[in-house]
């Protein structure tokens, strides 16, 4: 069990956390607040368990998600904009 | 135990597919259940190896690459097939002004 | 309803890295992780990416439809040409044509380099037009 | 009948001549456009690879005049095509990010006392920039975001508007000096 | 490790069936295949997770996106 | 020589994309003779292989050189041969006549050649994960043509197909992981070799992942706990699509169950079948009496005749596989033949309801003329080839009375419906507007009537080559033409018209009038495909 | 040197889990948006740094720097989109004490 296992099973347990966010958020936006954080947490354990399997190739998974976890939060905020909020 | 997992998501995806009333419900039940096929393939996959299948210098003890060339082709025909399934709701809902399965067929049955 | 400032020119920044990153992906498919389908998937975000942040009529002017109905079908026969040209030279349908070179580099597949090109380009301008479909209809 | 053509066609070929012209103009100005934003991907394509084999260079060369050539209108817009928005300084360009990254970690750990305490005096205030560049203006933006206890909600041409977490004035002029920093000053001598 | 990534999965498909707001449920799709794309990767199949992160994630959710906003968005 | 399967698969794929590429740059130039000049070009390499296939020679091919589990291979017998030979065949006479029917959009052109790629690979593949690929190739095709004409009914049709189709896909998916890990191996030599291996080591898993596959595929073949969606599928297409469908792609379906069944050696579930076959025979014909619409009595039409075929491959001996194969041609020809003469019906008159037409006979002699040879064959009447297939699947059916019974009630309801389809030919004519049909939609009729004819004359040219390409012992053929038998048919024919007018009677026209409001949702279809996965495995693991 | 990655993988998860409870604990929408994605700014940059100290100079840590710059440019466009689709739909910000003439004045 190296450190970074451990680091990143301690990033899996606080995206539980915003988990719970994406459950109860009241509006949309909450939720989507929830999906924004859960993005660079599973990116931080991407990334460690890169350097834990000590192959760079799987970097670029990672990276991949980073640039789309954007492209579909800006897509949600699009629609979201467009209307009037119903709840 | 992680094998039921799976096969819970799988079945989550049935329920979705058959109990949900809402056609994009129905979709995303759909989108579910190929995930858990998926997941399934690249799972039994994993038992022997403890790295990548992508071939480097000093690199031995991969894991299956079949199953993940095999889900590759899935995961191309589940796009195509839920693109296909979202223009004819699109059709169906312009035709019919809802998006219930159960009231699309109450109308389609007077016609 | 006008576009936020922030979100357009930061697109507008990065949508050519984007490009850049699928095909990237595209042509070390055999070395790394990637390939055909998902570098092509990779650059048709990044067009949807210019379309959600810009509107219609900008990605008409950079990639008109057109052209890219144009691309996706001539990405096909141009596959399918490759292929029926092992089969002229005497091998089989899809043989490597082309030399190969050493392994570990990126000519190693020369063929394969090119086939995933061919995939890549067909991939996304195919699913870029499937959502200016949904788009429109 | 050929003469009135002739004279009807007269005046459309002027115009056509001096479009020709502006054509030429422009067409300088776009082959630098795609040099640059080329040069920019082929960087880019360097720190995608690791790679500095001859073949992988070649290929990334090639790749990245290709999007380039259907990018440039995006990457530099007509309006932006001048020397001080093309040439930043780039000392200064390759700095700013450091003095960001320190001013982030310094603020983060404020960020700490609201969250255990749950005690915050959220407001929304509205300030003006000075900066003259648009991607200035986004970049003191997007700076603004990074910089814990504070959110752009709305850039509209000089216009700020900014969600504040532990606010202590609303009033414009001191916030802006408070919230803006010493980033402002920063990117003006970058972009202008 | 891949039981509590599995338990998430789990749970935000029964969410995303269950929302009765479909752009929340397209969210929770959405994270959906982030995790999901994460769990390719904990199994050594980066190939399979690009390809989830990017049609799972990227494209899909356009997808749903686009046709969600030209019919309704509640479910009834 | 080898080359030309895989040309098989690649030729209708480029004439696809060039028809749409040739539309794309000139809206002038006609498109749709590429996708003419494909199927006729690949229905000339069939022809060019069949010295080889009749000297009892296989081929088969590796696409790239690359063997093994990572490369596509490609094998054909004589089976995959004659079925490939009548797809072709069908798919060129139903284009012929789609140009004459309607100015079609080169994208209908296109999605029908990719029907034609997608039936072509599941014939000649030798890997069931490449199975499962052109399965999905062939369905994505037929959802796209289903609502081609985009009216609400034929969009819900799509829209049912596509849902049930994907549940199956889905389970079909399942069964290759279950014996890829069991196994390891997915071409079907491969499989076939480690069955008993696995059967006697994980026979639950095992059993598991066959019904996987069986119901994945079947459901396509349409036998009556997975037929919901064809009757609607098949009855809002056009014409030559629905054709096609009826007359190909339920059989290719039902052509890879029976290789499935035949490589896993599940022989309870084939008994099963024999059952199944019976009843959807006997079901579908009561359905089919209840319709109006034409297209519809037609579809569940195609329900019950593959129940004849899904009985008679239960029985599982080389004279019944031989009459099942023997129904599967005469009936792709006949059914596509009834299918184009609904479509000049409607093509001329505009109107699809059985009731509203009557008095066609002498405005299109020739529509009535094809209309009549289509449903004596599928009536089973003496000179034409339906007669013969019925005969021996009855034959066949020698030691299982009451499965034979119902097949033979099923025979008295095909004579019932057909001459209420017969109906609007004969009395005074209501209409008086009737649009000109042109040659091209003629032409195909008469070739599939004369096809219809000289196999049913000939019975031993059809019948006899079929035993040569798939039994591999010799047998011989019982004789078809006996004095009992013909007078059988002329009892039924009596029988049927009887039944008919039974129906005419109020009483009659109230029962089927409940029939015809019973129809089950897509909800609960899909849960009907649950509850007969589960019933297929405790029946397998039971027996 | 791996102490100083220990002090950044600490501070890493440290700012993860107060981001997370942050977001779980503020009251609308705004404030937990700040808490989350200030956070995780944080402890993602943090973490970063540390690995490529760890790591010195090599392919990893360039792919590293890639990840980094191109998550210190959409993170901030992200958080930015939410908070702007949730000003223009008419989430009034949270406030301690709400007078009557101040509604206006946050519009």
């Amino acid at each position: 069990m190296s450190v970074f296992v451990i680091a990143s099973f301690c990033f899996l347990v606080t995206s539980l956390l915003s988990l719970i966010r994406i459950i109860i958020g009241p509006t949309a936006q909450d939720r989507l607040v929830g999906l924004n954080l859960i993005v660079p947490q599973v990116v931080a354990i991407m990334v460690l368990m890169a350097i834990n399997f000590n192959r760079t190739i799987y970097l670029d998974v990672a990276l991949v998600y980073a640039i789309l976890g954007f492209i579909s939060i800006i897509a949600i905020t699009k629609y979201l904009k467009g209307k009037k909020l119903h709840e | 135990m992680s094998f039921y997992l799976i096969v819970a998501i799988f079945m989550v995806g049935i329920w979705g597919l058959i109990a949900k009333d809402n056609l994009i419900k129905k979709i995303i039940g759909l989108n579910i259940l190929n995930s858990g096929i998926v997941l399934f393939f690249v799972y039994i996959g994993s038992f022997q190896g403890t790295t990548a299948p992508i071939m480097e210098k000093g690199i031995k003890d991969v894991v299956d690459p079949i199953p993940q060339a095999l889900m590759l082709t899935a995961i191309v025909i589940g796009i195509c097939l839920t693109a296909l399934a979202l223009a004819l709701v699109l059709k169906l809902y312009q035709k019919y002004k809802t998006l219930s399965i159960s009231q699309i067929e109450k109308m389609s049955k007077d016609e | 309803m006008e576009r936020s400032q922030i979100v357009t020119m930061v697109s507008r920044k990065l949508v050519p890295f984007i490009l850049l990153f699928g095909l990237y992906l595209i042509s070390y498919g055999h070395l790394s992780p990637g390939g055909g389908f998902q570098g092509g998937v990779v650059l048709a975000s990044g067009i949807l990416l210019l379309f959600l942040s810009h509107g219609f009529t900008l990605v008409q002017r950079s990639f008109p439809e057109r052209h890219l109905n144009l691309t996706e079908l001539v990405m096909v026969l141009l596959f399918l040409l490759l292929g029926l040209a092992g089969l002229l030279l005497g091998k089989s349908f899809l043989s490597n044509i082309l030399l190969l070179g050493e392994a570990g580099e990126i000519p190693s597949a020369g063929f394969i380099l090119l086939l995933n090109m061919i995939i890549g380009l067909k991939v996304g301008a195919g699913i870029t037009l499937i959502c200016f479909y949904l788009f429109r209809s | 009948m050929l003469i009135t053509k002739k004279k009807l066609f007269k005046p459309l070929q002027k115009k056509r001549k001096e479009k020709v012209k502006s054509v030429n103009v422009h067409s300088k100005w776009k082959i630098i456009r795609i040099l640059l934003t080329a040069s920019y991907l082929m960087l880019g394509w360097i720190f995608f690879t690791v790679n500095l084999a001859p073949f992988s260079l070649f290929l990334g060369l090639t790749l990245s005049f290709a999007v380039a050539f259907f990018t440039y209108d995006l990457f530099i817009e007509k309006e932006e095509a001048a020397r001080r928005s093309l040439l930043p300084r780039i000392y200064l360009l390759i700095l700013y990010p450091l003095v960001l990254l320190t001013k982030v970690y310094l603020a983060s750990f404020k960020m700490i006392i609201p969250v255990i305490s749950g005690q915050s005096n959220p407001r929304v205030v509205h300030f003006r920039t000075r900066l003259k560049s648009e991607l200035a203006r986004v970049v003191l933006a997007n700076s603004i975001t990074l910089t814990p206890g504070t959110l752009t909600l709305d850039l509209d041409n000089d216009h700020l508007i900014v969600h504040w977490l532990d606010a202590k004035t609303i009033h414009s002029h001191y916030a802006a000096r408070l919230i803006k920093g010493h980033f402002e000053s920063w990117l003006k001598r970058i972009w202008m | 490790m891949l039981e509590i990534i599995l338990l998430i999965i789990l749970v935000l498909a029964i969410l995303s069936l269950q929302f009765k707001d479909l752009l929340s449920a397209i969210i929770s799709l959405a994270a959906f295949s982030f995790m999901l794309s994460l769990l390719f990767y904990y199994l050594h199949a980066p190939d399979v997770a690009i390809a989830e992160a990017a049609v799972g994630a990227g494209v899909t959710t356009i997808l749903f996106v686009l046709v969600i906003s030209r019919t309704k968005r509640r479910e009834r | 020589m080898n080359n030309i399967l895989i040309l098989l698969i690649v030729l209708p794929l480029l004439s696809s994309f060039l028809v749409l590429l040739v539309s794309f740059i000139s809206r002038s130039f006609p498109g749709k003779i590429f996708s003419l000049g494909g199927i006729a070009l690949s229905l000339g390499l069939l022809f060019l292989i069949a010295p080889a296939i009749f000297s009892g020679g296989t081929f088969s091919y590796s696409v790239g050189g690359w063997k093994g589990p990572l490369g596509i291979t490609l094998y054909m017998d004589g089976l995959a041969w004659l079925t490939s030979l009548i797809g072709t065949i069908i798919a060129l006479l139903a284009l012929i006549y789609s140009s004459g029917e309607k100015d079609y959009h080169p994208r209908f052109y296109f999605f029908f050649l990719l029907l034609l790629v997608g039936m072509q690979g599941v014939i000649l593949t030798d890997d069931i994960f490449n199975m499962f690929v052109f399965f999905e190739i062939l369905s994505i095709s037929t959802y796209a043509l289903v609502a081609y004409f985009q009216t609400g009914r034929a969009i819900r049709a799509s829209f049912d197909y596509l849902l049930l189709s994907s549940l199956g896909a889905a389970f079909f998916l399942l069964g290759i992981g279950l014996i890829y890990q069991a196994g390891g191996v997915l071409s079907l030599e491969g499989i076939r070799e480690v069955t008993i291996h696995l059967q006697k080591n994980s026979p639950s898993m095992f059993n598991l992942a066959v019904v996987c596959l069986v119901i994945g595929i079947g459901i396509k073949a349409a036998f009556i706990p997975l037929h919901t969606w064809l009757p609607n599928a098949h009855a809002y297409a056009p014409t030559p699509v629905s054709a096609l469908l009826s007359a190909v792609m339920i059989k290719v379906s039902f052509l890879a169950t029976w290789r499935i069944i035949d490589i896993f050696q599940a022989f309870s579930l084939q008994y099963l079948f024999i059952w199944l076959g019976a009843f959807t025979a006997f079901l579908a014909v009561i359905w089919a009496l209840a319709q109006t619409d034409i297209k519809k009595i037609l579809a569940y039409h195609s329900i019950s005749q593959m129940g004849f075929i899904v009985a008679s491959f239960g029985v599982a001996s080389s004279l019944s596989l031989t009459a099942s194969f023997f129904h599967i041609i005469n009936h792709s020809l006949f059914k596509s033949l009834l299918f184009l003469s609904a479509g000049l019906v409607i093509y001329t008159t505009g109107i699809r309801d059985v009731s509203k037409l009557s008095g066609l006979g002498r405005k299109m002699p020739l529509g009535f003329f094809a209309c009549l040879v289509g449903s004596l064959s599928i009536s089973g009447i003496p000179p034409f080839n339906g007669f013969a297939s019925k005969n021996l699947i009855s034959l066949s059916l020698k030691n299982y009375p009451v499965a034979a019974f119902l097949i033979l009630l099923a025979s008295v309801g095909t004579v019932a419906s057909f001459s209420k389809i017969m109906r609007i030919f004969v009395g005074s004519s209501a209409g008086d507007r009737i649009k000109k049909v042109p040659l091209s939609m003629t032409l195909p009729l008469l070739i599939l009537c004369a096809f219809c004819l000289a196999l049913g004359i000939f019975p031993s040219w059809g019948a006899g080559g079929i035993s040569r390409l798939i039994v591999p012992g010799s047998f011989s053929l019982p004789g078809v033409y006996t004095f009992w038998q013909v007078a059988a048919s002329i009892l039924i024919l009596a029988v049927g018209i009887v039944f008919y007018l039974l129906t005419l009677t109020s009483y009659g026209k109230r029962v089927f009038g409940y029939i015809r409001q019973m129809r089950l949702g897509l909800n609960n279809s899909l849960l009907l495909l649950i509850i007969s996965l589960i019933f297929f495995v405790i029946f397998i693991q039971l027996f | 040197m791996i102490f100083i990655f220990y002090i950044f993988l600490f501070l890493s998860i440290f700012f993860a889990f107060f981001g997370n409870i942050g977001m779980l604990r503020f009251p609308d929408v705004y404030t937990r948006l700040q808490a989350s994605s200030k956070c995780a700014t944080t402890s993602l940059l943090s973490l970063f740094i540390g690995l490529m100290i760890f790591k010195g100079f090599s392919s990893i840590s360039v792919r590293i720097l890639v990840i980094g710059i191109f998550f210190l440019l959409t993170s901030p466009v992200a958080s930015h989109a939410i908070g702007r689709s949730a000003y223009e739909g008419g989430i009034l910000p949270w406030r301690r004490v709400r007078k009557k003439e101040d509604i206006s004045e946050d519009r």
